[in-house]
């Protein structure tokens, strides 16, 4: 039966769940499955699988922009019917998989690939810098510091021969979150781009009594920085402007306490988290540098500054080591002397277990 | 054909070898009214450095908690197709394969109803479809469900859609079936995730092996991350052909060419427990002392293979900054196995849901609450045994909440027998 | 001019300070200072110091309580005047060192202080485990939870062969503090024994108002689980008990808050802290034993404990590792194996940097 | 001779090798009421297993604020010589070197103003003269002072005593003379020292090397520890000594016989910063890697020696627990020269001290202030620049407080220009 706006309830389909996932399987997934027996990268973004049973699957990696329209995921099937039996997939950092698994149709789709402009890029695995793990930005968010995509596409522009080569000591893992919410979750990223207001709130007070709850905005404050207060006979509250560190989380809970600020926001970056359990634990993204102005459309010198740490590392780095480890082995000392960054006030902790994080020892490098 | 807005800082995004979404929404635009004022939108918010969005308010289906993030235009009158923007979260098969048909068959169906921009996919694992307006929500939400056998994703203070790594559907290093696990939950789960009934949201995430490819320990409320407890499988001839140079290292992660192997300086020495010794013809390894970390199966996944005897490992807590600083999660069931029902999985969970629904304030993650009220208080209310894997290190301050069970009368003193041993 | 008891001000004498150091170096102190140039342990307890200028100073080191009788200072004084010149010093653990000049006088200085019975044991040089820093205990402070005089004599007993050897792994520093107020500074020690009690203090309310300054007695409490209360009529406070984690330092503000019990109190044990930069980073001492009970004359239970960590360590440490650079290297899941300790809640941490010390990392030893 | 208590618990611990406090008090008791009570309040405490002296009170000598910890016994109708107890702490010379003459003179003193019983040392380094009542203070001190050119050391919130390790005076590594710089800040603080000016206690301690023989960094508010900025310097023969076996390495620290040396072993392959090399013949270091960690120099200390650009590494905020947990002292100044008569040095500290003064509560330790307040508002007021030698890691979380001088505009919005460009 068709869809009626006036009876919700006829033939209401709820809590089915997702397709189950097998339904998507290539047969040669269904065949194989948990019978993989090694793989091997062939080239730059061309893995192959191969099975205790002999058999091969090949998968093309295709760098994508995570914000795409529905022509290009067309495009994309196009492509996938031609070459991989309609089967393809998407990975944990949004690139595409196209999987072969007739070996003689590798080389015409990698060849397709290539010539259709800057579209596909194959690339992203081994020790590249693969797509950029990011968020909304002004494309959707209400509380970004940032833009995303645009971020992504300046930086990845810079970085494309890493995207498509193996000759990083490791992987470099770069995420971009475009407020300290994190949903990128940029905070164990080898190089995390993130977005920050620099400005508290204001406060609108003809308008918080009426669109927010103030016990919740009240508590929503990390640092206790918000009190209630009367104006003028309508309940509002006040900031304590100097225990604000721009977090934005009053702002989410109530829309009267705006500090997006076009000259004030811009982005900090991160460097040396990560998430495997390779070698070290997973460990924490620091703070590389406080602050960098937005500069649309092309963010150059955040784009610059990136492509710096990246070239130090590329040259310091020993092979198997993170960005973090190579940072670990060297001292920050060395890294903010290599990189040519500057290291300063904002750098030094000074949240809830910022005393771990103070120098306890006599060791350290002139 | 000329768009609507000009955008002259957006078209210089057009450049470059990276895909640009720009390109794309431009290709799409003259089909959506909805994609030009995205590209206007966003050009205005390129000139003055500021996003354009307001709050949601609450927008969704009937009887669902979650799955709509609301979102207007602050400018309706520069920008009127977009006034209303709201996202839908569709819940993704588990690890994101796709048949073209299954494809297709979304953008045909969203074309019509919303902008046509998605996430492929957002950072918690949905395919986001991204701009629709309310009228349109019901509609398209019966289609998915009948026509597309799809459902919606969580959002607010519900379970968010879980995920894994692709698994043992693509990988030889997997422990668990992330797919069967991560679909199980989301099934049984299914109320929770559609219905608000938590303190705040709850994510789990999945990985076979260490490597945790879907990033798990750093971004779910519960992490389960595949592991073996027996012994590292060895093919000593393999090994071998890797030290002579035949087989190229590290899968060709390190460059795809073959080249000279030093197994001592790129294995042997590196192993952080340096538990392994190569004599010149065999790889011996004291299993005993390994703590799984992948490095020498990464670098020689033709010779080493993870054992047989394989589960997971659980840690709990794992959360962005807001509002206690950022955690990753931490190991509270060593070793678990992780077979189809998951009874015993699923049984801890609940456990943890029910302290942390009867415990949690409101907005509090599991992870903060565990920080407010202890790991010892945590660990009692799912009936776990404290257990030296479950910390880096054993406290150094002496601040001890000694149990009064344990100690002769309790709490209690005898202030008058006190008195008379000791003067005031 | 003599004392006078009613004129305090005559010819009063302060702040004149300590002596000069220099006024008590022996002359090769004086002539060499400055100029030693490398040092030697000879046999454990007897070191040589040689100077650029050739010039050899021995020094016999002595293990000593640290709570002497002058009797005994006189003796040791008369030993000195003997073999060197008048010359002595005490350790920063309260060692006695003497200092010998003439190398012909070393040999009878050594057989001498053998030939006086427990009093003068030779050692605590090099890779051994030297005296134990400790505090006053049951001897003479207000707030103690276990005496320290009395333990340290009893775990050193039964330690003494690895006082005046160098057998173990790398130096092994003891402390012992009697309550929480840690006056030994026991919290980066390789090991140390803590006085702690178990019962949150009972309150007199009778005396609160007339002995202590209640506001500072709530500022005293680090849980803050003291508020202030009335009890008829009478202004006293009253204590979260479940908050209490028997630190004392409420009860060091105000007497009328005693939380000794003999039944109650004990010690608890600590591993694998250090202070020397030599390798590692200093490093604070990890809980190993929340509670011990009380159990003089000699304290068993403590005496053994320590005494098998200290043989694990002895067995499986390597070359220059301390205890804490070993539990490093093997894991705290297997140092508690080793050692059969049990691993209890205690050991979580749950104070304030508590996530610091949690497992976020799939890496641990079955 | 019997003594007035029996004790027969204590007397459990004359047994055994290591030397008997018991003993050494019973030698002395006969000639001291006070011991033979404090022997059996001490049996008493055996039996009960608790302690049975009182809170002090406000006892000490006229114009100082510390130096005497006053102390009275819960049971002086059992013990009534010991009813007064009181500490009396006198500063000890520098690193505790003494002459017979003045130990004797000072036994003679003490015999009959007080119990005969002493620490030899205090924790915090004074000699502690253990026992006295109220009225032996002032003629104690008299002749301290008059016939001793003794002083009294700190308690209470004050300076408390300095001191260091023996440095110059018979180490070979000191970097600083310790002596003159404890000394030089003792009596040029003296009045800090003896009158309670500070929140609370202050601690200054002065290791000559990383090695930190007087435990700075562990326990002073100010640690002062010595360091090198230029190379180690190698005497190349002595190392091929080390390498043949003819010398004893570490000195005989791990066994005083001579043995078979294995250089990469023991040294090259343990350096922390891996910035030594061995060819064989000669010692190579990568001094500007080093981190001065001491270890090869005292594994072969006649072959290795600290630079000749000598000076200190400044460290402060040591503490035990109470209140907010232990710390350890943190770098604030990575290197300073330390000569007398050490005006830079000290006119940091009076910027410490005046900060802390200015803002630390009562009973709040330095350390705690700058947890408080933080370590960038410290380094403000102390005029220290921000350097990565002062954390072993950036934050890593992401609540900076950005200072409004830098942001255009300040903390200052335009509401209504926003509301113009953003409609609510
Ligand atoms: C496809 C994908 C899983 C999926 O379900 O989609 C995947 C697939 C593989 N990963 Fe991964 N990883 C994938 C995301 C991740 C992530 C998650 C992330 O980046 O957000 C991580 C953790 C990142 C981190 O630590 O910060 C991750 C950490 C690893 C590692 C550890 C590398 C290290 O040095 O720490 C390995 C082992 C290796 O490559 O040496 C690994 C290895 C592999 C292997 C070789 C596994 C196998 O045997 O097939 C796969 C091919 C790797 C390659 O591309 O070279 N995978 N891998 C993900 C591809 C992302 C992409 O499009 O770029
Ligand atoms: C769409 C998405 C970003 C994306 O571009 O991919 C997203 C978007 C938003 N997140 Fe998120 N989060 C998204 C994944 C995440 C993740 C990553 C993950 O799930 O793996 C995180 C970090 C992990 C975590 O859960 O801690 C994340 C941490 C947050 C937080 C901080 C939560 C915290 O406890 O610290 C907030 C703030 C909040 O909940 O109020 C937040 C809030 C939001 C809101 C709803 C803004 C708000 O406060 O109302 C964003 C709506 C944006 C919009 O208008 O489209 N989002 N959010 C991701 C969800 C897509 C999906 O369903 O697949
Ligand atoms: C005499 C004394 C200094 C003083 O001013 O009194 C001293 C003297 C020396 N120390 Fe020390 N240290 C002295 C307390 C310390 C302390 C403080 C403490 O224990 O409270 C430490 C830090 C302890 C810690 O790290 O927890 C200390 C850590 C060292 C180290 C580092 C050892 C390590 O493995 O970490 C060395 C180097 C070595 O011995 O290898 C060292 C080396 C030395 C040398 C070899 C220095 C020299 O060239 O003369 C001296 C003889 C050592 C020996 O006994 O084998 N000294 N030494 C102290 C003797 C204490 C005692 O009576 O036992
Ligand atoms: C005598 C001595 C212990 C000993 O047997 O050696 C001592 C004894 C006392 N200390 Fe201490 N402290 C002594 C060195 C220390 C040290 C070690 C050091 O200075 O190197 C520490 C740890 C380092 C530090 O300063 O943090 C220390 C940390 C404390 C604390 C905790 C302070 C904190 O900030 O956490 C207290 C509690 C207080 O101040 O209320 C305290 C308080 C006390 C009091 C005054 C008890 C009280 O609360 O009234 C003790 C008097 C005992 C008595 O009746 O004799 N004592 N105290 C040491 C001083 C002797 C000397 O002058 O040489
Ligand atoms: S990171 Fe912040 S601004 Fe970006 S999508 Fe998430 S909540 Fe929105
Ligand atoms: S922005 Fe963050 S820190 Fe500032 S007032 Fe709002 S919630 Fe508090
Ligand atoms: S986490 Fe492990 S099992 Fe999963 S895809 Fe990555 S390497 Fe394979
Ligand atoms: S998995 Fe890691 S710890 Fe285990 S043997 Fe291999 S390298 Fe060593
Ligand atoms: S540690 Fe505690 S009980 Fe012992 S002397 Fe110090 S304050 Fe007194
Ligand atoms: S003993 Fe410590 S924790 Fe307990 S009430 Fe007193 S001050 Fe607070
Ligand atoms: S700290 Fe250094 S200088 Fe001082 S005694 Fe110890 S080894 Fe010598
Ligand atoms: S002092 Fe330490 S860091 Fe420096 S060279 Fe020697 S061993 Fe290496």
């Amino acid at each position: 039966m068709a869809f009626d706006p006036n009876n919700l309830m006829q033939d209401r389909i709820t809590d089915i769940g997702p397709p189950k996932y097998d339904k998507f399987f290539p047969p040669i997934v269904k065949e194989n499955f948990g019978k993989w027996k090694y793989h091997e990268i062939l080239e730059p973004g061309v893995l192959v699988h191969v099975s205790e049973t002999g058999a091969e699957l090949y998968t093309v990696r295709v760098g994508a922009s995570r914000l795409i329209s529905i022509e290009l995921i067309r495009e994309v099937c196009d492509i996938a019917d031609k070459y991989c039996d309609g089967y393809l997939r998407w990975t944990t950092r949004n690139n595409i998989e196209f999987l072969v698994s007739d070996k003689s149709k590798l080389q015409p789709l990698i060849d397709d690939l290539r010539s259709r402009g800057n579209w596909f890029p194959i690339g992203g695995t081994g020790n590249s810098i693969t797509s950029i793990v990011h968020t909304q930005g002004w494309a959707h968010c209400h509380t970004p510091a940032i833009d995303a995509s645009g971020v992504v596409k300046s930086v990845m522009d810079e970085l494309f021969e890493y995207f498509g080569s193996h000759k990083l000591p490791a992987q470099v893992r770069i995420a971009l979150a475009c407020c300290l919410n994190m949903c990128g979750a940029v905070h164990c990223s080898d190089i995390a781009i993130l977005g920050v207001h620099r400005k508290p709130p204001f406060i609108e007070h003809d308008r918080v009594q009426n669109v927010c709850e103030i016990p919740l905005v009240i508590a929503a404050c990390p640092t206790a920085a918000i009190k209630p207060k009367k104006v003028d006979d309508k309940k509002s509250v006040e900031i304590n402007q100097s225990r604000c560190m721009f977090c934005g989380n009053c702002y989410t809970m109530c829309p009267a306490l705006p500090l997006a600020d076009g000259e004030g926001d811009g982005m900090a970056l991160w460097v040396g988290g990560k998430v495997s359990n390779v070698l070290s634990a997973p460990m924490f993204s620091k703070l590389a540098v406080p602050y960098i102005p937005n500069e649309p459309p092309r963010w150059p010198t955040t784009v610059n500054t990136i492509k710096r740490i990246v070239e130090e590392y590329a040259a310091g780095g020993r092979r198997y080591e993170r960005i973090g480890d190579w940072i670990n082995r060297i001292g920050w000392e060395r890294f903010f002397e290599k990189t040519g960054l500057e290291f300063k006030h904002e750098h030094i902790d000074d949240y809830r277990l910022a005393m771990m994080t103070w120098r306890t020892t006599t060791q350290f490098k002139f | 054909m000329a768009l609507k807005h000009a955008t002259p800082m957006l078209d210089e995004l057009e450049k470059g070898p990276w895909p640009s979404f720009v390109s794309d929404v431009k290709r799409m635009a003259p089909k959506s009214a909805m994609c030009e004022d995205w590209l206007g939108v966003m050009e205005l918010s390129y000139r003055e450095k500021e996003g354009h969005w307001k709050h949601g308010g609450i927008v969704g289906v009937l009887g669902y908690g979650g799955g709509i993030i609301g979102r207007y235009c602050d400018r309706p009158d520069l920008f009127p197709a977009i006034a209303h923007f709201h996202t839908v979260r569709v819940n993704q098969p588990a690890s994101k394969y796709y048949t073209t048909e299954v494809l297709r068959k979304l953008c045909d169906l969203w074309e019509p109803r919303g902008s046509g921009l998605t996430n492929m996919h957002g950072s918690t694992g949905d395919i986001v479809l991204l701009g629709t307006t309310t009228d349109n929500l019901e509609p398209l939400f019966y289609e998915l469900t009948h026509e597309m056998g799809m459902d919606l994703g969580g959002s607010g203070s519900n379970l968010r859609t879980p995920e894994g790594c692709l698994g043992k559907s693509r990988c030889e290093w997997s422990c668990i079936d992330t797919q069967d696990l991560i679909y199980d939950l989301t099934m049984e789960y299914q109320d929770a995730l559609h219905r608000p009934m938590f303190p705040y949201k709850f994510k789990f995430k999945a990985s076979g092996c260490p490597c945790d490819c879907v990033a798990a320990i750093a971004r779910s409320d519960c992490s389960i991350i595949g592991t073996w407890r027996d012994k590292i499988r060895i093919d000593q001839e393999a090994v071998r052909a890797y030290v002579g140079g035949e087989l190229v290292p590290h899968a060709g992660a390190g460059g795809t060419e073959k080249r000279a192997f030093d197994i001592n300086a790129e294995v042997i020495d590196l192993c952080p427990t340096k538990c392994m010794e190569w004599d010149g013809k065999n790889l011996k390894i004291w299993d005993e002392d390994c703590t799984r970390c992948m490095h020498c199966i990464r670098v020689m996944p033709r010779a080493l293979r993870p054992g047989l005897d394989t589960g997971a490992t659980i840690l709990v807590g794992a959360k962005a900054p807001i509002l206690e600083g950022a955690q990753m999660s931490s190991v509270v069931i060593p070793f678990m196995k992780m077979e189809p029902p998951y009874g015993e999985f699923k049984e801890f969970v609940e456990k943890v849901w029910d302290w942390w629904m009867e415990n949690g304030k409101n907005r509090e993650r599991l992870g903060e609450l565990i920080q407010r009220l202890s790991l010892r208080e945590f660990l009692k209310a799912c009936d776990l045994t404290p257990d030296a894997r479950m910390v880096n290190t054993p406290r150094f301050n002496p601040y001890i909440f000694y149990d009064p069970a344990e100690v002769p009368g309790g709490w209690e003193h005898d202030a008058v027998a006190f008195r008379q041993r000791h003067q005031a």
